[in-house]
């Protein structure tokens, strides 16, 4: 399977930044494999049988177990994204085309949360009450990373597959509550949490392909991928821009979509966090939400401005100007999954029932069945605790709309008129006044950025009278380069460098390598007991 | 020799050594080139008779299901390989590299390595063998000096040192393991043949044994390549013609590497003596791992290929160290598709070196834009030799971790580590050859395919399905191997 | 076998160690041949002995390849090699005789310990012959490894080659010891005649090693 | 069941009526407080009726989001501010959405009012979704901070239960309730556009906000989204009555007598919070944009605080 996608990022292969991409990626993927296997190989135990049977009946002492769990969390890790694993996708994402990146953020990310939970939950026996802590907090500064990340890009696929990253932080955070709650023996309130986390799963599966067809709808249109090239799409490429938009709604976690639904589980099950016995986890858990909650909310920002920027406002390039709706059987394809978005939202119930025989399969426990409930609501644990309904609040806010607008169109004046935009009296004809992509995200990026990437601008103003632009540059550090990437090739570096001295030796240092070594190896025997 | 059954091992034999007298003495390089051809197939039929019809074994001439492996596999990529030599060596004489006296010595000398390392295979005798592989040495020097640039003198002159030392103390080596078994066994002819000693080892003196092991391996494994004993491999696949360089990587190591693993047969049936598997495994573990990091600082693109080789033979000595019937069986599939992929490697790397008119991965890039054959005939080798699925290294080094795993976990670890910086080092090769903007002469090419077609079909076929009477086979083997 | 053969054997194989050591003493190329000369002919004596303790006439075939050979013919073709190339005057150490004397002594003791492991009943000479003629392989390596000059080496490999066919004489009715023998002195030649060779082509100023193998290897 | 759904309807009717009188008594309090007349409390329902009898002026390029947009925002804000009770937790359809809902409903609204704001391509629109987004990024967590305290302090988010569980006996004082307090005080300032994050009455070009994002829309439109802006705030105001001051709130099966007696104590509680508000507003001055982020960094913390301290408190 990486064997497969890394000859599709290699499909433009003479860019050397793909050429960059599919390097990266394709040892990434092995990295994943080979960890993988290590796992696998340890689950199997002595005998060498893998059949998953075998493996469940398998048992480990706690440290081994631990040592696979690590193994396991660093190979679907890499395969999913989880920072600092997560380098390959923003690289390879805008290299791959769109349908590509399509698959590979909304399949490719999920076989590995589904190798996750096979091994973890299934084949590797109880938990212990601190496997919860490393998901989640890999779970939560995944999610936070990856969206920042999205927010500082200009290249739309690349804010797409950084959204990615965080999604399977999410849906890990769910998976480790999971964890740490069914190592607690609370079986209803795990399986909460993995529901919340499938869930999740499938919710991302359908927006992000939605986004993932509209960029290359957006593509196709226009040739471009830069943000601060497009605008204005709404007015060429409406249908497209409407099913964009519910993804976009959907993915900021916004009522009464689905992504609101699975987060609110989400959320349900940290709120049940005082459950757990152990104080590091209670105390944790919250953390998580808080950070859960942050990403959550810099999700709405990140999408606002990806569809703000690419839909709306004035279009910044002649290609975004000339764009025009794709063919109806991307537009239907992009529809239909708009369409089970919606439903997935407004009758979250049925969803969470379909997903109940799974989570009963892994935990053993599972949520209450939903379809019993009066007017579809979905109740996680009990009614006075916390209940909502997707489909009360869609009518609701349908029929307020309504009427409203009933009401005004009764009531109020119907006239309208068409005239130059005001801005607070300070018309401007260019688009190049609007707001970009950077500059919609500077504020945050200020906020966040300074913090987390060590973002620093660099403001190179001309002097009074010269006629070159003003330039700013912002310069970024990713800390997984930083921090994990760059010591390890240096590290290697080191070492190769030192040994490449062996390369430049005369024949008699060889021999005297030969000749050691042979005395060594009898002064061992010699020596051997 | 009148005890040698008059069958399939003779014609094994006796083809290549008549094809090479011949040669010697013909003129004319597209005859010779035809003739070496047509022995090498004829060769590779007598090989294949060896399966169905199996001689049985006499004082000089050993036929197990051990060596029918080797022999098959060994005439195998020697037939290729002379296909694809036909091509290449015609494109050296074009540019004048190589005169047509040098290519009547070349064609001889094929035939004669042909010839010695089928023998060093069927030897029973362990001094037998030891020439063998020392005729095997001589020759290779010869041919990896055949430029006669300043750096094949000198790679050839390396190459010679190193392996006369190696074979020096191989002779040691079997010196001692005679004494052991003299007391045994009785003087005489019998103190030196396979059979003979494998029944009676477990009665030998240990202590002998063990030093006879040590010097085995130090005088064997120079030749296999491990590391620290491994400096004249890269020098000489870098500096010889490809065709050689091909049947070094292919065929001379696994030579060798049968000769330790016959004398770890040895070992492994003495209880007494010290366990060969810890040593075999340390130093193919050592190997693997060195050979990866070397991997980073080859700019020759042949050279960087005999790093690679060392890599290999790392992993297999490690899994033939690790011993069981898994690992033995990892071992032995690795080795066949290590065979097979390296060799088809250096085919095309020849010709994109002959296209290029350089070595040097600095100034060849873009080929699969130039040259799309070659070029994704490459990195299809490449992604193959690198393991990754579903080509048939993936599957055999796939099987070598999880043997470790079942034996010795915490070895896995390095042993993934080195897997890890191998393939590292050996994708950032290949994109920086197979990929980007195009580089290098981008002249037409007479490249022969079939070789390199035939070798990476079978490594792909094995990866996705390994025939049951193979895995049937293999396994015996393996369980031979203890 | 009488207590005077064994104590003859013992002398021969002793004897060569002794010749190794002095063949470590020597700092003159010409005065190196010499030495090398002589252990090729204690060798010789020592082959020749086993043979006719042994009766063993084949060895004798090996006993004349030694002398005629390794004593004759090698050392005056090396002689003209040196003259040939005017590097007679000294040999280059890399490591200065008296550290060397010293580890050869170390070597000894090694592979002394090593044998003595050797249970005593597997042959009566067999431990003692064994101990010293890997001594001569091990003082032969060491040669190789402390000398730059390649006649120097020349000598160490052949030295070490001495101790091997020792070590295979003294092994009492191993087969093939002639073809070994034979096969050793092509070899020998081979290396002998590639020095020749490099000098005739003019390809390389001096013999020394560390010239030839300045590698091409990639330095970055 | 009639009764409920009449207290639910009562309740959507009321705050869609009170909603532009708490505006009108906040500008009152801080005219007074200034010296000044002010306007009349009614001024605000004046001012709405004023802009929907006036013609829309479009943008030339404003597309059909923009023209949806302000039904959206007003829409959302009204089910999210009738879902909060206000004088009885007896409302219908309560159990609908709780308080992670509503505050994800105030998202949607701002969600599209962003999208408005950037709709029309001038820069103003961008700088005010620009800065509504970063403040949202840190208020919503801040938010989330102070609901998870509540809950985890109420063992539920329902709104009702948790106003029940408030005017139980077994609440006490808390610290940590007290720190939600504060942070909810501060994240609803923030998120209602008042100073020191935003100045509702300025139009001063580069401090603007949440005026800035609005700029362009005019008529109806415009009196959609100022009649959504008095909702949020009435919303703000009634969620921190309901879960830090439940007193006077009517049960759910309480006769008409103490609804009356609820209505009257909300009525009451609007005014205190209004004045606060009023007297707030006057004493502090606007901040740069970028102590915001300091600002509501530490209603965040404290939130984050609150919640610790419950783990600490509870333990003891």
């Amino acid at each position: 399977m990486s064997l497969a996608s890394w000859a599709l990022v290699m499909a433009h292969h003479r860019d050397e930044d793909n050429v960059r991409a599919g390097y990266v990626y394709i040892v990434m993927a092995s990295f994943g494999t080979l960890t993988l296997l290590l796992a696998f190989g340890l689950l199997a135990g002595p005998d060498g049988n893998y059949a998953f049977d075998a493996m469940r009946l398998q048992s480990r002492s706690p440290q081994w177990a631990g040592i696979l769990l690590g193994l396991v969390l660093l190979g679907t890790g890499s395969k999913a994204g989880l920072v600092p694993l997560h380098v390959w996708l923003p690289l390879a994402h805008p290299a791959a085309p769109s349908h590509v990146s399509a698959l590979m953020s909304g399949v490719m990310t999920k076989v590995a949360v589904y190798g996750f939970i096979r091994i973890v939950f299934d084949l590797l026996g109880p938990p212990a009450w601190w496997w919860g802590v490393p998901v989640l907090a890999a779970g939560g500064g995944t999610a936070v990373i990856g969206i920042l990340y999205a927010l500082m890009q200009t290249d739309l696929k690349r804010v797409l597959a950084y959204s990615t990253i965080e999604n399977i932080g999410l849906i890990f955070v769910g998976l480790g509550l999971a964890l740490a709650f069914d190592a607690a023996g609370l079986r209803t309130a795990g399986a909460l949490a993995l529901t919340a986390a499938l869930f999740h799963v499938l919710n991302h599966m359908l927006f992000k392909s939605i986004l993932f067809f509209g960029a290359g709808a957006v593509l196709t249109a226009t040739g471009e991928r830069q943000m601060d090239r497009l605008g204005g799409l709404i007015h060429h490429m409406p249908v497209t821009s409407f099913i964009f938009l519910v993804a976009c709604a959907a993915i900021s976690a916004l009522p009464p979509l689905n992504g609101f639904v699975s987060e609110w589980l989400v959320f349900q099950a940290i709120l049940l966090s005082p459950q757990l016995p152990h104080w590091g986890l209670k105390l944790l858990v919250p953390a998580v939400g808080a950070l859960i909650a942050l990403s959550a909310a810099l999700a709405a920002a990140c999408f606002a401005r990806a569809f703000g920027v690419v839909f709306l406002g004035r279009a910044r390039s002649s290609a975004a100007k000339r764009a025009r709706e794709v063919d109806r059987w991307s537009l239907s394809a992009m529809a239909v999954l708009a369409g089970l978005c919606v439903i997935a939202g407004i009758v979250p119930g049925f969803v969470i029932d379909g997903i109940g025989p799974v989570v009963e399969a892994v935990t053993g426990a599972r949520m209450p069945a939903q379809d019993s409930i009066k007017w579809l609501s979905i109740v996680p644990v009990a009614e006075s605790r916390s209940s909502y309904n997707g489909l009360l609040v869609f009518m609701f806010i349908a029929a307020s709309a309504s009427l409203a607008a009933y009401f005004i169109h009764r009531l109020a004046s119907h006239a309208s008129r068409r005239a130059p935009a005001w801005d607070c009296g300070f018309p401007d004809p260019s688009p190049a006044t609007q707001y970009t992509a950077a500059s919609f995200a500077q504020p945050i990026q200020q906020v966040f950025g300074t913090f987390v990437f060590r973002a620093r601008e660099h403001v190179d103003m001309p002097a009074p009278g010269e006629l070159r632009p003003a330039r700013i540059d912002i310069e970024m550090h990713d800390p997984a380069w930083e921090f994990v990437y760059t010591p390890v090739a240096a590290a290697v570096s080191f070492v190769s460098g030192r040994l490449d001295h062996l390369q430049f030796l005369t024949i008699r240092r060889y021999l005297s390598i030969v000749f050691g070594a042979l005395v060594f190896l009898l002064v061992v025997l010699a020596l051997w007991p | 020799m009148s005890t040698l059954p008059s069958d399939g091992v003779t014609l094994v034999l006796a083809i290549p050594a008549a094809t090479a007298a011949l040669l010697a003495l013909l003129p004319g390089y597209r005859l010779s080139a035809t003739l070496n051809v047509l022995s090498a197939f004829l060769t590779l039929l007598a090989a294949l008779s060896l399966l169905i019809w199996k001689p049985e074994s006499g004082p000089y001439i050993l036929v197990d299901d051990l060596n029918i492996v080797f022999v098959v596999l060994n005439n195998f990529v020697g037939f290729t390989t002379s296909v694809f030599s036909a091509s290449y060596i015609a494109h050296e004489l074009e540019t004048g590299r190589l005169t047509p006296v040098h290519l009547r010595f070349y064609h001889a000398m094929y035939q004669v390595l042909m010839f010695a390392m089928n023998l060093a295979l069927l030897a029973n005798n362990i001094g037998l063998m030891w020439v063998a592989i020392e005729l095997a040495t001589l020759t290779t020097v010869l041919m990896v000096g055949i430029y006669r640039t300043r750096e094949a003198i000198e790679a050839a002159w390396k190459y010679f040192i190193l392996g006369s030392v190696g074979i020096a103390l191989a002779l040691f080596g079997t010196i001692l393991v005679y004494m052991a078994a003299t007391p045994v066994v009785g003087e005489g002819l019998d103190g030196m043949l396979w059979t003979v000693l494998v029944k009676r080892v477990s009665a030998f003196d240990p202590a002998l044994l063990n030093v006879a092991f040590v010097f085995l391996l130090l005088g064997y494994g120079t030749k296999v390549g491990l590391a620290p004993l491994h400096a004249w491999l890269p020098d000489a696949h870098a500096e010889g013609p490809t065709p050689i360089s091909a049947v070094l990587s292919g065929l001379l190591l696994n030579v060798a590497l049968y000769a330790v693993l016959r004398f770890k047969m040895l070992l492994a049936a003495n209880f007494q003596a010290i366990a060969p598997g810890p040593l075999m495994a340390t130093m193919g573990l050592g190997s693997l791992i060195f050979a990866g990091f070397m991997l980073y600082r080859s700019d020759d693109i042949k050279r960087m290929f005999g790093y690679s080789s060392i890599e290999h033979m790392g992993i297999i000595v490690f899994a033939f160290g690790m011993g069981g019937p898994l690992a033995n069986f990892a071992g032995l599939l690795h080795m066949t598709m290590h065979s097979l992929t390296k060799s088809a490697i250096f085919f095309t790397v020849g010709h994109i070196a002959q296209i290029k008119g350089t070595q040097k991965i600095a100034s060849i890039s873009g080929l699969t834009v130039t040259h799309p054959l070659l070029g994704w005939g490459l990195v299809l080798g490449v992604v193959a030799i690198a393991g990754m699925p579903p080509l048939g290294i993936f599957m055999s080094e796939f099987l070598v971790v999880s043997s470790t795993f079942a034996r010795q976990p915490l070895l896995a670890l390095p042993l993934v580590a080195g897997l890890l910086i191998a393939f590292g080092a050996l994708l950032l090769r290949v994109h920086q050859l197979a990929f980007g903007a195009p580089k290098g002469g981008t002249g037409p090419v007479r490249a022969s395919y079939l070789p390199i077609a035939a070798h990476l079909t079978l490594v792909l076929m094995a990866g996705i399905y390994l025939p049951p009477a193979l895995v049937a086979w293999f396994q015996h083997v393996a369980r031979l191997l203890g | 076998m009488g207590h005077l053969e064994f104590d003859v054997a013992h002398l021969f194989a002793g004897g060569l160690v002794l010749v190794s050591f002095m063949l470590l003493y020597q700092d003159r190329l010409y005065a190196l041949l010499n030495v090398f000369a002589l252990q090729a002919v204690v060798l010789a004596l020592s082959v020749a002995w086993q043979a006719y303790v042994h009766d063993a006439p084949h060895l004798y075939v090996t006993a004349a390849i030694a002398l005629i050979f390794k004593a004759i013919v090698i050392p005056v073709a090396l002689h003209r090699i040196i003259a040939r190339l005017g590097i007679h005057r000294e040999v280059e150490n890399v490591v200065s005789i008296g550290p060397t004397m010293l580890a050869g002594m170390g070597l000894v003791a090694l592979s002394m310990v090593v044998m003595l492991r050797v249970t005593t009943d597997a042959y009566p000479l067999a431990r003692e012959d064994l101990a010293f003629a890997l001594s001569v392989v091990l003082l032969g390596l060491l040669m190789m490894v402390t000398r730059n000059n390649a006649v120097s080496q020349i000598v160490g490999f052949m030295s070490l080659e001495n101790g091997l066919i020792l070590a295979a004489t003294g092994a009492k009715g191993m087969p093939i010891v002639v073809e070994i023998s034979v096969a050793f002195s092509v070899l020998i030649a081979f290396i002998v005649i590639g020095t020749l060779l490099f000098r005739i082509r003019e390809r390389f100023d001096t013999v020394d090693v560390e010239a030839l193998d300045r590698f091409q290897g990639e330095r970055r | 069941m009639i009764f409920d759904l009449a207290i639910q309807n009562a309740q959507m009717l009321l705050v869609l009526l009170l909603a532009p009188l708490l505006t009108g008594f906040v500008r009152k309090v801080k005219a007074r407080l200034l010296r000044r007349r002010g306007p009349p409390l009614l001024q605000p329902y004046r001012d709405l009726l004023r802009l929907l009898r006036k013609e829309v002026v479009l943008a030339e390029n404003a597309s059909w989001l923009f023209r949806v947009s302000p039904y959206l925002i007003f829409a959302t804000t009204w089910v999210a501010a009738s879902l909060v009770p206000t004088f009885g937790t007896g409302l219908l359809f309560s159990w609908s959405a709780d308080l992670i809902a509503i505050i994800a409903l105030l998202g949607t609204a701002r969600f599209f009012l962003v999208l408005a704001g950037m709709d029309v391509g001038t820069s103003f629109g961008g700088i005010g979704a620009s800065r509504e987004a970063m403040i949202a990024t840190l208020a919503e967590p801040a938010m989330m901070m102070i609901v998870f305290t509540i809950a985890l302090l109420a063992g539920s988010t329902q709104l009702s239960s948790l106003a029940g569980f408030m005017l139980s006996s077994g609440v006490g004082l808390r610290v940590s309730a007290g720190l939600a307090l504060v942070a909810l005080v501060m994240v609803g300032i923030a998120e209602n556009a008042r100073i020191p994050i935003d100045n509702p009455a300025t139009h001063l070009e580069l401090t603007m906000v949440h005026e800035a994002m609005v700029l362009e829309y005019s008529g109806r439109h415009l009196a959609l989204i100022e009649l959504a802006a008095a909702l949020k705030l009435l919303l703000y105001m009634s969620l921190i009555a309901c879960m830090f001051f439940p007193w006077g709130l009517a049960p759910p099966d309480a006769r008409t007598g103490a609804q009356l007696q609820g209505f009257a104590a909300y009525l009451i509680k609007l005014a205190a919070g209004g004045f606060l508000l009023g007297l707030f507003e006057t004493m502090v001055a606007k901040m740069r944009i970028f102590r915001i982020s300091e600002f509501l960094g530490a209603a965040l913390m404290l939130g984050l605080l609150g919640m610790l301290l419950l783990f600490v408190s509870r333990s003891l």
